[in-house]
């Protein structure tokens, strides 16, 4: 088993014409991932490599394929309507590659993909990876291998490191999803634990977090009253400068200052062994099994 | 982005929020000439990108044009927080008989803009926050349907009594809110919103900081921007499309990745030294910005050895070694390197960087130890 | 038994103060409604009549009263907000009596108030009384009585002149309810037939319309399928001339020109009977007891 | 409220709609100095709330200034369905490839405003609806998120293959809803939406209703109204907010509320008479309503009996009474009048009746055959 995606996943790619979708959907092909069909608006009719379906819109495309999943290449001013279409196509997973799309965006985009039960993974996030069954967004197929640890994380190549430290060390995932780290995005730590703690084949947790905001720090307490597969955890930025986005008011607002001291202490006080470095994840979790 | 009050008040005088007039003055002259124009006691205010002007000594009262010259003549002296002041704004003084604090944000939580209000404005509303909360009240806009008005009604009855003002308060917050969707802000304040004593509700500070993702569709925010409020090393930065944060240490990170970046410094630290900087290139590299980024880690004297950390994804290893092998043969380094990668085309990064004479890693820790001891050794030459 | 009100209804006023509030909070009072507190900005605190609590906002007056209900008396351009207000701090029927509100803000109104899963009557409706437990609005008490038939209505004083005639003739009423004539309302003929039909003490019920749109069409076809008590109807328009608002293209996009003779024939071919004059829904519900 | 096709393009344009330029004429020599200056063929349109107008012979194309200033005259001097034509609209004549459909209505079932769109324009659109279903297509804009790119996108694909005038169409769309939405508006429409040889797409026709209920908030849009294109006893009707329509028959009927106001004629019909018009006093009458509708109602030679039927509920029966007493005092009535009222204050209104020697019944049908009968009376006399 894995979460949210696996070999039953129908993937349509939006942005299938452009520099990045196109070289990531040739990725995801040569994975294995059944790329169902791509959308271009203009290039409905054409064939992608000569054998992926390309539409005008996604509702064609799901239509068409049945697919059941998107993901979202489409530059960042276009990138919000790009979510809103999947959803309203009525896709049940829409994963959101593009970096730098407004908040201001995310804000609609976020009550109009949940009022339509879809899930949104991102925006400017590295996607997710069952390894051995499937592969949507840009993680490095070769760094993950299959096998039991479940890995969540805000961060796209320090997930990579995480995963490349584990699979050197033998530890195979069920899967490994990149969240990201916008102020708003569609799936947070939460919702992954708890669909890792459903998940019969998954024996343990890997939960990657940063400093800013207060997610970590939430997601601890949900470890310790909800999870009973152990989770080890790391967070990133304990030499960072206090973030100087929000100022003030977004620690008021949070009631943290969102440090990486408070969030490990938080890991440590709800039951999350912490790694110092990268690599101590794989020591933890070893210890673990 | 932040942008300087001035800019603030403009962009909330479009939305009809009430604000006493003011310009701006980069000279004692100018400051003196503004303060004969609008007669009677005027306040000088620097703007600067730094919260805690007040004490700083960056905000003063002017009680006719010779002292607005003087004051004026300080306060562009001055530097707060690092932070040259080279414009102040001069502006009426406002007869006071409340302040109140008026904030939205971008709540993470929620996943919405947020106003935060409170009746004991004009002080650090942080301070307000840790000491009476109960002062201090939320309301998350749902963004489907704006800041109603009984909303804003709600909010104006938790800060005045007298319905006039309550509705006056009510209708400045819903245009407020008008101006931080408009702007694509992150953070919209009036710190302190007053009442006079005749009654009438003002904004007389302003501040505003736009989401960095919103100045490509919106040229006429960007254009707000004040390149010599910066450090010019992030200045530079940016324009490369680099995130780059000056910090005290010794060894210079280049590095792939928000997080990764942030977990390298840590590992810098770990191993005993002190990172110099953050800076992160980026998602999709290319050889241009490899350059830019060795060029503003190389300017600053304090580095010692220098830390590139690439895990090839989306960032082509390939692109990173064609950056280095270009930039150092422009300006050969004063410094040593470590360079570690791993990931999308390797194979090829490694063979460009041995054709050029580098030794190229692939484990992390190694790398960082091996960048801590020769900053170490460099330090202590 | 009744639908929608009963004397558990407890009442609050939104605009109570007004010319149109503070005649017909007296009126409800008068007709033994339980009013518990009215609302008007900057009253906060006072008393209406020296025994109804004034209150600056719905929230204040709903957590102080336990007010379930509200009735809006407040003018156009306020009106929808007033209805979101109400629908936002919980209360679960909200009957707004204002006439003009602009058509723009009901499209946000309506999703706004489902949202809260309220129950929102209007706009331009008189309101509903159940006789003898509670009067909401401003229909005339003194022309109802108690009794087992229901009537619902898109028109105001049509249907003082049906119930009028009904209580004259000795047919009372469990409940009499005003939908009211706006392109956009908040409960349609639909919601109220099937309270009817739920309704114990509600024997057969009376249903009165008027030219345009289709509502009653889908209310004949709702009898058809869903009820078993006798229903009556009467459609006002028959000598209108064709509506002029929407033109053509509103004809086409309900797919019906909304005529009195269209609806007649849906009443008819559905099972429901049709009084030639007002009148006669006496005696069409006298033959069906 | 209607406006005219030049009204409805001023504010499309101002929403960033392609439109060609154009101008109004009240003269046949504006028209010549129009098409003298735009040049070539141009299109003369005349301005009257009505449909049909190409029909009627209302739109023509003028090859030359004279033959503008020919046809100008003829067109201003047209009568269409009752309504005298008194402006033209002169506009340079389009090159047309192809002809959509593009509309915006408040749909009732939806409760959301609604769009249709069709590849065949041009023509009526009730023929494509009636005739080929299948080259209607509709959709129904989420309020709390407008019209989206992809939904306007998704649209624009229904009308064109070419992927440039798909964008272009999305565009007008987007800004068409926008128009709708910010001017409160019931329908608008595009009929033609044309693509020229070229690949351009243009708004060639405009039409827009305004919600009569949005015109006291938005001064701008009521100052549009034009009086001069509508029945004068309307105009005055609406001025003193009563809403009323002139009929064909001879019973004059003031009634109090719309459903009872067509119950009453329906009844009017039912007893053998023919309802003169449609006049509803509407919910809060006062004596001043009153006689502004007795005024409009006597002023129509047709009317040959008067029928009142008032039940009070917010109106108050007293206050009708006393407008009748007040008009009749001043114009003494020419034909009979029969009054029924029942609720609100009725003892009072039956007294003060009474007391000037008017008569009052309590029952409708009554009094509507009462009145049926003195209609006939008087006619046969």
């Amino acid at each position: 088993m894995s979460i949210f995606i696996d070999s039953g996943t129908r993937l349509i790619v939006q942005g299938i014409t452009g520099r990045d979708g196109s070289f990531h959907a040739k990725q995801m092909i040569e994975y294995g991932t059944t790329v169902v069909g791509g959308v271009t608006p203009g290039k409905g009719g054409q064939k992608f490599e000569g054998t992926v379906p390309i539409f005008n819109t996604v509702s064609q495309a799901v239509k068409a394929t049945g697919g059941n999943t998107t993901v979202i290449y489409v530059p960042p001013p276009f990138a919000a309507d790009a979510m809103m279409e999947a959803a309203d196509a009525g896709v049940s997973l829409i994963v959101a590659i593009t970096e730098g799309v407004p908040v201001m965006d995310m804000t609609r985009v976020y009550p109009f993909v949940r009022e339509r039960g879809a899930r949104l993974l991102g925006p400017n996030c590295p996607g997710l990876i069952s390894p051995g069954k499937s592969k949507v967004g840009i993680i490095p197929g070769r760094i993950c291998t299959p096998g039991s640890i479940g890995l969540v994380s805000r961060s796209g190549t320090l997930t990579y490191e995480v995963v490349y430290q584990m699979t050197r060390a033998g530890l195979g995932q069920t899967t490994c999803v990149g969240i990201g780290g916008d102020p708003i995005n569609g799936t947070n730590f939460i919702d992954c634990l708890a669909a890792f703690e459903a998940d019969k084949d998954t024996t343990s947790v890997v939960i990657i977090g940063e400093i800013g905001g207060t997610d970590e720090q939430e997601a601890a307490r949900y470890v310790k009253e909800n999870m009973t597969k152990p989770v080890v955890g790391f967070i990133a930025g304990q030499t960072a400068p206090p973030g100087r986005r929000m100022g003030h008011a977004g620690a008021i607002i949070s009631g943290s200052a969102g440090t990486a001291a408070e969030k490990i202490q938080a890991f440590e006080e709800n039951g999350i062994a912490v790694a110092k470095r990268p690599i101590d994840v794989v020591g933890l979790l070893k210890a673990r099994m | 982005m932040n942008i300087h009050e001035y800019q603030a008040k403009e962009i909330f005088r479009s939305h009809g929020i009430p604000i006493p007039e003011g310009d701006i003055a980069t000279t004692p002259e100018q400051a003196e000439a503004l303060a004969k124009k609008y007669g009677g006691t005027v306040v000088v205010k620097a703007q600067v990108h730094a919260g805690g002007r007040g004490k700083a000594g960056g905000v003063k009262l002017a009680r006719n044009p010779k002292e607005a010259r003087e004051i004026a003549e300080k306060i562009l002296a001055l530097t707060i927080k690092d932070l040259l002041v080279k414009k102040v704004l001069v502006t009426p003084a406002a007869d006071i008989a409340t302040e109140a604090y008026v904030g939205v944000i971008i709540d993470r939580a929620s996943k919405r803009a947020t106003f935060m209000v409170s009746p004991a404005g004009g002080i650090d509303i942080e301070e307000v926050a840790a000491k009476t909360p109960e002062k201090l009240r939320k309301l998350a806009v749902d963004p489907r349907y704006g800041l109603q008005t009984y909303e804003a009604m709600e909010l104006g009855f938790f800060l005045y009594d007298d319905v006039k003002q309550v509705r006056a308060a009510a209708k400045i917050m819903q245009q407020l809110y008008a101006a931080f969707v408009a702007s694509g802000a992150s953070l919209a304040e009036i710190n302190p919103l007053v009442t006079t004593p005749d009654g009438k509700v003002l904004a007389l500070d302003a501040k505003m900081v736009i989401d960095d993702n919103e100045l490509d569709r919106k040229p006429e925010l960007a254009a707000l921007r004040d390149e010599s409020a910066e450090a010019p090393s992030e200045v530079e930065a940016r324009n490369a499309s680099l995130t780059f944060i000056k910090l005290d240490g010794n060894v210079g990170c280049i590095v792939n990745g928000a997080g990764l970046a942030m977990a390298t410094m840590d590992l810098v630290k770990y191993y005993g030294g002190e990172p110099a900087n953050f800076l992160d290139i980026g998602g999709s590299s290319n050889p241009e910005k490899v350059v830019t980024a060795l060029k503003i880690i190389t300017e600053d004297p304090s580095v010692k050895a220098i830390l590139f950390n690439i895990f090839g994804g989306i960032t082509r290893t390939d692109d990173v070694a064609n950056g280095i092998v270009t930039a150092t043969k422009k300006t050969p380094l004063a410094v040593p390197i470590v360079i570690r990668l791993t990931g999308t085309n390797e194979e090829i990064a490694v063979k460009i960087l041995e054709d050029n004479g580098f030794t190229a890693l692939t484990d992390m820790d190694e790398a960082v130890q091996r960048a801590v001891e020769l900053a170490t050794a460099k330090e202590a030459a």
